[in-house]
């Protein structure tokens, strides 16, 4: 039986690879999927706890980030198909300006 | 601990051959049955038992030389082709569907030696959510086949074909609940059992009983998952040649053909275990026949097992046959009425079915 | 509950090498011969121009948006189905209320013709 | 699970979570994303999470990176000349690997530092469909029904930026 702050430990790592993600990466796309991987280290801690509390409320909260991860990629991938249509790049450091 | 471990790699052995000789099966009456069904002669190569039967069955042909052909035909790969993608497109095309098959059972419990085994390589208490996890993984072999291939074909194949998968999806997985709700569980072996009860002591209590638009929904929406005629549009030969593999060659081609056949007996397989009894045979409890009238008839414990697992073969070779055939009677859906289908008519029907299953379930109590 | 799973992994190790296997047949058992035609990609029988991964329909991106958006929903439909019976009345009316918000997603998509494919 | 197995999972999850941060080839990148979540799964199936782990590989896998796929796809992107280059803003680069070292480092010290008792064993049914699908319908009835008014606000949104505009 591994320890719950194993786990907590290996989200936090996860965490940390996608927050090094959304600075390093100039791919609005990359730094979003980066953001994911941020929000499912965050799913990881949950579980985790749910499991070391013996509830399952922590499970539903998954359940509810994952609904919104989804919301999320719709409309910020959305987002990103209107700005490149109109710029023609997804490279964040292009697409700094508020208005054009 | 290591019986118990030997148990399983036999049980997951064996349904994974189970699934590939239906496959090879498969081969044969597709193209012979396609033949009869045209009027022509069909695989008539590799004659070797020729002198015996007036005529050639060609199941040599189909069955052993053809697939000896293609998996030592040169593998040609595209120079701007992505090599690694390129390989994990086949790869991720076949393995998902193949591994649905771990949660099917194929029989009832085998007792032997004292141990008693599940026929069912992994009885999971949420079976049909990992058949959906899985069948959702096969989108990226097609993805990734026509993306890596770098051809305009195969990437147009299989945006359209991706495309279509995920849209049947939806009603497939719609389908379902109502049979869920029926059950009242996610375990297929449990559902399974559940069809071995008869209604009024006569019918058999099969899940398209009580569920014959879900059943419906989920044919159509299975075949069209298969990307079959007449929902072929993704490899539609006449307009793109070959559609997701047209830069595939020998086994890795081979593999995208498998996958359709694969998809085909994991889709009956589905049916039968979800809507036909799986693999009940009326009226054979598990310790022998129980007739309405009160004849019963003791049956030895392996006989009973043996039947049941070919009924359940029985059974899924049936849809499986249906599918070739509505595959060759058909003329190909256009693009648009493909989709239309998908989602103006299946995914409300299904909805409703939905709806309408919970007002039943409910009132009945 | 672990051990549901030993079978699911035994399945998937076995399914894992029988598929390499196959895929990779040709490569193992099949002749190499290099030759300058058959790097190109099949454009029946013109030499390919230009790249071939262009842009294509923002249709298709709209179809996997209503997709997700579904796939949520079937997602959300399979425990109440299974606690339905439990749940009575009420849960009825929660998932009614569920399904007519998002009927009103698809009808929304359906009138503006996302779901327009020709 | 074991000690070892933990291990296991835990490198192939890192090593797939650095490849989504470091390979210059956005397909490659999504394709690792996809690898992640599927372990991430698996690790939930160890935490007696067994339907949240089906889910996780419907929604993530099967659905929301296929979406990814697709605009990348869509868009056409190759490798990116501005990520593979590299030479400018090493300060940047440098700090925001310090700074991600630093906040692993300390997460990781604090969370092996909780005192938590071992978990006893999970009840029966625990994390399976049914246990789950009662809290989230009795408990959580309220986020539950908001979230249909997210998923709707979620395809008004995309629609809308996504059709193009009738010129």
């Amino acid at each position: 039986m591994v320890p719950t702050g194993w786990y907590l430990a290996l989200s936090a790592v996860l965490f940390a690879i996608g927050t090094v993600g959304v600075l390093v990466r100039r791919n609005v796309i990359v730094i979003f999927m980066a953001i994911e991987l941020m929000l499912n280290a965050v799913n990881l801690t949950f579980v985790a706890l749910a499991r070391q509390l013996g509830t399952v409320d922590g499970q539903v909260v998954v359940f509810f980030t994952m609904t919104v991860a989804a919301s999320e990629a719709a409309v910020g991938l959305a987002i990103i198909l209107a700005v490149f249509r109109n710029r023609a790049t997804v490279n964040a450091d292009e697409l700094a300006s508020l208005r054009w | 601990m290591w019986a118990d471990a030997g148990i399983a790699a036999a049980t997951s052995l064996v349904v994974l051959l189970l699934v590939l000789s239906l496959c090879f099966v498969l081969l044969w009456v597709e193209r012979k049955g396609s033949a009869l069904i045209q009027d022509r002669i069909g695989a008539n190569r590799a004659n070797i038992f020729g002198g015996i039967l007036p005529f050639n069955l060609g199941i040599v042909n189909t069955m052993i030389a053809d697939p000896i052909k293609m998996f030592t035909k040169e593998d040609v790969v595209p120079a701007d082709a992505d090599k690694l993608l390129h390989f994990l497109g086949p790869f991720l095309a076949v393995f998902p569907v193949l591994v649905i098959f771990a949660v099917v059972p194929f029989g009832d419990v085998l007792v032997i030696g004292g141990h008693s085994v599940d026929l069912q390589a992994a009885h999971l208490d949420v079976g049909i959510l990992y058949v959906l996890a899985m069948s959702g993984l096969a989108v990226y072999g097609i993805v990734l086949g026509g993306w890596a291939s770098n051809s305009r074909w195969a990437l147009l194949g299989a945006i359209r074909g991706s495309a279509q998968m995920i849209s049947y999806e939806i009603a497939m997985g719609l389908a379902l609940i109502g049979t869920v709700m029926t059950f009242g569980t996610l375990d297929l072996q449990a559902i399974a059992r559940a069809q071995g009860a008869h209604l009024w002591g006569v019918v058999p209590a099969w899940g398209v009983l009580y569920q014959p638009l879900g059943f419906l929904i989920f044919l159509i929406a299975g075949i069209a998952e298969s990307k079959r005629v007449p929902f072929d549009i993704p490899e539609g030969e006449s307009e793109l040649t070959c559609g997701f593999f047209t830069e595939y060659s020998g086994s890795k081609q081979a593999c995208f053909m498998l996958s359709d056949f694969a998809e085909i007996v994991v889709v009956s397989g589905l049916v039968t275990t979800l809507f036909f009894g799986a693999w009940q045979v009326p009226f054979l409890a598990r310790d022998g026949w129980h007739f309405p009238g009160g004849l019963t008839l003791a049956m030895p414990h392996l006989a009973i097992v043996a039947l049941q697992v070919a009924s359940f073969i029985l059974k899924v070779l049936l849809f499986c046959c249906l599918q070739i055939l509505v595959r060759w009677s058909l003329p190909r859906y256009r693009y648009d009425q493909l989709m239309d289908l998908g989602w103006k008519r299946l995914l409300p029907l299904a909805l409703v079915n939905v709806l309408v299953t919970g007002i039943v379930i409910v009132l009945a109590g | 509950m672990l051990d549901q799973y030993i079978g699911v992994v035994l399945t998937f190790a076995l399914a894992a090498t029988v598929v390499g296997l196959m895929v990779s047949a040709s490569m193992l058992l099949g002749p190499h011969k290099r030759a300058a035609m058959k790097d190109q990609v099949f454009e029946c029988g013109n030499p390919p121009s230009g790249t071939a991964r262009g842009r294509f329909s923002v249709r298709f991106y709209l179809g996997a948006i209503i997709f997700i958006v579904f796939d949520v929903e079937v997602v959300f439909l399979y425990p109440w189905a299974i606690v339905l019976r439990s749940l009575g009345v009420p849960g009825l009316v929660e998932m009614t209320v569920f399904i007519a918000v998002l009927g009103v997603a698809l009808a929304y998509v359906w009138r503006k013709g996302a779901l327009v494919w020709s | 699970m074991g000690p070892l197995t933990f291990a296991a999972l835990a490198a192939g999850l890192v090593a797939s979570a650095l490849t989504v941060v470091l390979h210059p080839n956005p397909v490659k990148s999504a394709l690792a994303l996809v690898v992640t979540l599927f372990l991430l799964a698996v690790v939930f199936v160890f935490l007696e999470a067994h339907m949240i782990a089906a889910l996780q590989v419907i929604v993530y896998a099967g659905a929301i990176m296929v979406l990814f796929l697709f605009v990348i796809m869509l868009l056409n992107l190759q490798d990116d000349a501005a990520e593979t280059r590299g030479s400018d803003r090493i300060a940047l680069r440098a700090g925001a690997w310090l700074g991600g070292g630093v906040l692993a480092g300390e997460l990781v010290t604090l969370f092996l530092r909780l005192p938590l008792a071992a978990p006893s064993a999970a009840p029966e049914g625990y994390g399976g469909a049914a246990v789950v699908a009662r809290s989230l319908f009795t408990d959580y009835l309220l986020p539950f029904e908001l979230t249909s008014i997210l998923l709707l606000i979620a395809v008004v949104g995309a629609v809308v930026l996504a059709q193009r505009r009738e010129a």
